[in-house]
């Protein structure tokens, strides 16, 4: 499935891409952050087991265990600090 | 229900005076100003710069919003977040809670502001001496958040 | 400090923009504002009339604020009541406090305000199509100020 | 000694007093409650034990066993109702 992913804050900076589109094989938010930490540098080290982000699907904030349908917009970004 | 984000300065005196205008069912307004300050986590702040997530944003403000509704009777809110370059002093963010009845007012403002921390896609970047630094997120604010979670 | 007994209206603006002018060390200012309503215990409100106790009244505020500014960490405070007759729709009474982090702003807006409701001598008799009544305090009132008693 | 007495809100309509001045033989809030309670009427019935309503000596809210001093400015009214 296509996937449009999107990095915010701290994490856009450190990944060097704000948004991307990606060809997705897995199902679930968990197998998309394994995909993605597997480009090693940066990916590997910000969503290693352990670090803080978020993941939204949809504008949502969901579980790692949430299934991923095609076409989803998923965002990856750190804990929120506005207000 | 008025949510915005925006950059532009906002007026809590015209904000406040709109929930109330034309009605005579208001007993209570709570508001609340977040600002800028001049130091954070012990060094100086010269300005910072709040990021968000478009579309996100407004929907995750609408569903603090929405909650809040469910929780207690309301008759009115705004909330207004601010985006961009900010100075030290510059107002960051406006909630404010028509109702009755001021427990509910002050609950339900104050509720807001909680989850707002905690749930909608802003971050802040701050410019200080030693350089620019993205701000972590804090403890106290998760606390403050969980003080809400229904049993 | 300001604290203020007047007939006049306030503008909840104008009080806010006051307590962060010049300074870059505000975080937060929670405020509230209570308003004449058109309807109580049941029955239509047409006007009310607040009297009060010069002199106690001015000194029982100030004693709001001192012990507030005792409990919390506060940088400024103002508290305007207004007696006199009013409408419904009317602002009666301004709280806006002003700390570095939202919950100490939170906590002692909402606490001047139980306080007030209990502590402060001011007495509301309304006009409703029934003639004129005293309002009765209320029960809520003592329990919303009980809670914040130490232990 | 000499008091200054005051009376608010529904308590000075029912009383049809705002203030007065007053000759005071005895020694507490209680005792001067009651010597107008005595004075029959409004003010029996006001004043009776169990009604809700407050003593300030000197603009402070006092429990009935305070002991009010010469020239002190004493007043009764009933329980608040701003904000």
């Amino acid at each position: 499935m296509k996937l449009r992913v999107l990095y915010f804050a701290r994490l856009r900076e450190r990944l060097g891409v704000a948004e991307e589109s990606l060809d997705f094989a897995g199902t679930t938010a968990a197998d998309l952050v394994a995909q993605l930490q597997a480009r090693g540098g940066a990916w590997t080290e910000e969503l290693a087991a352990g670090r803080a982000f978020r993941v939204a699907v949809n504008q949502d904030i969901v579980a790692l265990d949430a299934r991923l349908t095609d076409g989803a917009e998923v965002a990856i970004f750190p804990p929120v600090t506005g207000g | 229900m008025k949510i915005l984000v925006q950059s532009e300065a906002f007026d809590l005196g015209a904000e406040v005076d709109a929930l109330r205008q034309g009605r005579t069912d208001v007993g209570a307004i709570a508001s609340f100003v977040g600002l800028a300050r001049d130091m954070n986590e012990g060094s100086g702040v010269q300005a910072m710069t709040l990021e968000h997530y478009p579309g996100m944003t407004e929907k995750a403000l609408a569903a603090l919003v929405a909650e809040a509704c469910g929780r207690w009777t309301l008759l009115d809110v705004t909330v207004i977040h601010r985006v961009g370059r900010l100075l030290p002093g510059d107002p960051i963010v406006l909630v404010a809670v028509a109702s009755q009845h001021r427990g509910e007012a002050f609950a339900a403002c104050e509720f807001i502001m909680d989850y707002l921390k905690t749930q909608a896609p802003f971050w802040k970047k701050e410019e200080t001496p030693q350089g620019e630094r993205w701000v972590e997120a804090r403890a106290s604010d998760d606390a403050a958040a969980a003080r809400w979670d229904q049993p």
